[in-house]
């Protein structure tokens, strides 16, 4: 079976039992799937409660930069087997999973964990996916600190 | 002249009311003049150009860049995605 | 909310999407899961093929020692809200999930990458679950190498 | 005497023959003194009796625990789950 990379936005739930199916090659022991989700409420920083968050993406753009992004993660950890990346978009109540970076590899020492770290870490420095935050008193969009550099 | 499209993204279409728009530019501009030029169509960037990204071509692009025809340049501020 | 903690045995297939949910508060926006799998093929030290697995626990000691894991995950790393251990047992074939061990925290950064790989390795030390090879040449348990100490 | 349950699992399973035994011990009896009575009964368990890992109620247990009435004790060997 062949290694293979995920790599999409979408609009609907992501279902993972099925994503999960994907990752599973004849040689894979151990998966590591990374989930973010709107939080209700955030404590940390600035606290606030969220009613909706808005996912927009440069969708072309962020599907070649979560190769990107795979590609690297494959680079540093030669064992993993599939990686997928996902990117739900649209307007996401408080709970529901946002964004979805999985590895699968035959042990759990090889750096599948690791290697989903790496993953959100690196989308939410080059993958161009904005949200806004929907409020009672009006919405308005967050924005990241990276500046991309000309290796990126 | 070659013809360029121009996209907008998040606070940057906010600022501009643009979401897409095509653009004749010079043979030999970079993408630090476009910047100039866009600048002047739209004050308001003025002040942020220097934290806008650019993108060319669905690849990070920066200021000493030249510009091939055709290509779909794209604004917008640091990601927030995830 | 409160932080829940889930340690089971099940003999059913764990369904992930539902064990997401119960692992999301209002607070959650990072869940790391790791899923073990049945490897078809291993290549690793003595390469060979699986046809199935049997897996045999303890019960009720297995589920005291997984609640003891969960402990010392909430010692080791305290934002930590929900932990899910999920041990499968009974028969079963290549590609199957056979272990979920899974952490949900407000932020990544948290320690719930490194919480989920602590919860993994201990399981391997200190819950009773063994597991039998089942071959085309007969049947042969599987032995771990871990000798519990009297902190266990 | 005091009675005790003794359980066995996996590979001392199938060394024993056996998957649960009843036993009435003395009341000053540890589990080292436990382990010589079940090498007298089971001989095969004497090669491996060092490997062999002890829980009384459901904690692990080591040679010098004193073992309580109606104490459920098992014997298995390290653990291989996951």
């Amino acid at each position: 079976m062949q290694n293979q990379t995920i790599c999409k936005i979408v609009e609907s739930e992501i279902d993972l039992d099925k994503l999960l199916e994907e990752l599973t090659q004849n040689t894979t022991g151990a998966v590591v799937m990374f989930t973010g989700l709107v939080r209700g409420i955030t404590e940390r920083k600035n606290p606030h409660e969220t009613i909706q968050l808005e996912y927009e993406a440069y969708q072309p753009m962020a599907e070649k930069m979560m190769q990107r992004v795979a590609d690297e993660i494959r680079l540093k950890w030669s064992n993993i087997e599939t990686i997928a990346i996902i990117q739900r978009i649209g307007r996401l109540n408080p709970g529901k999973p946002t964004v979805i970076i999985a590895c699968s590899a035959a042990h759990r020492d090889t750096g599948v964990f690791d290697a989903a770290r790496y993953g959100i870490d690196r989308l939410k420095e080059i993958v161009p996916v904005w949200k806004m935050e929907i409020g009672p008193e009006g919405d308005a969009w967050i924005e990241g600190d990276y500046i991309p550099k000309s290796n990126d | 002249m070659k013809q360029v499209t121009i996209l907008f993204f998040a606070t940057l279409r906010d600022m501009t009311g643009e979401r897409r728009i095509m653009k004749m530019i010079p043979d030999d501009m970079l993408i630090a003049g476009l910047k100039d030029v866009l600048i002047e169509e739209f004050p308001r960037l003025k002040d942020i150009i220097n934290s806008v990204i650019v993108s060319m071509n669905h690849e990070f692009a920066f200021n000493d860049a030249p510009i091939p025809s055709d290509a779909e340049i794209a604004l917008f501020p640091p990601v927030s995605g995830g």
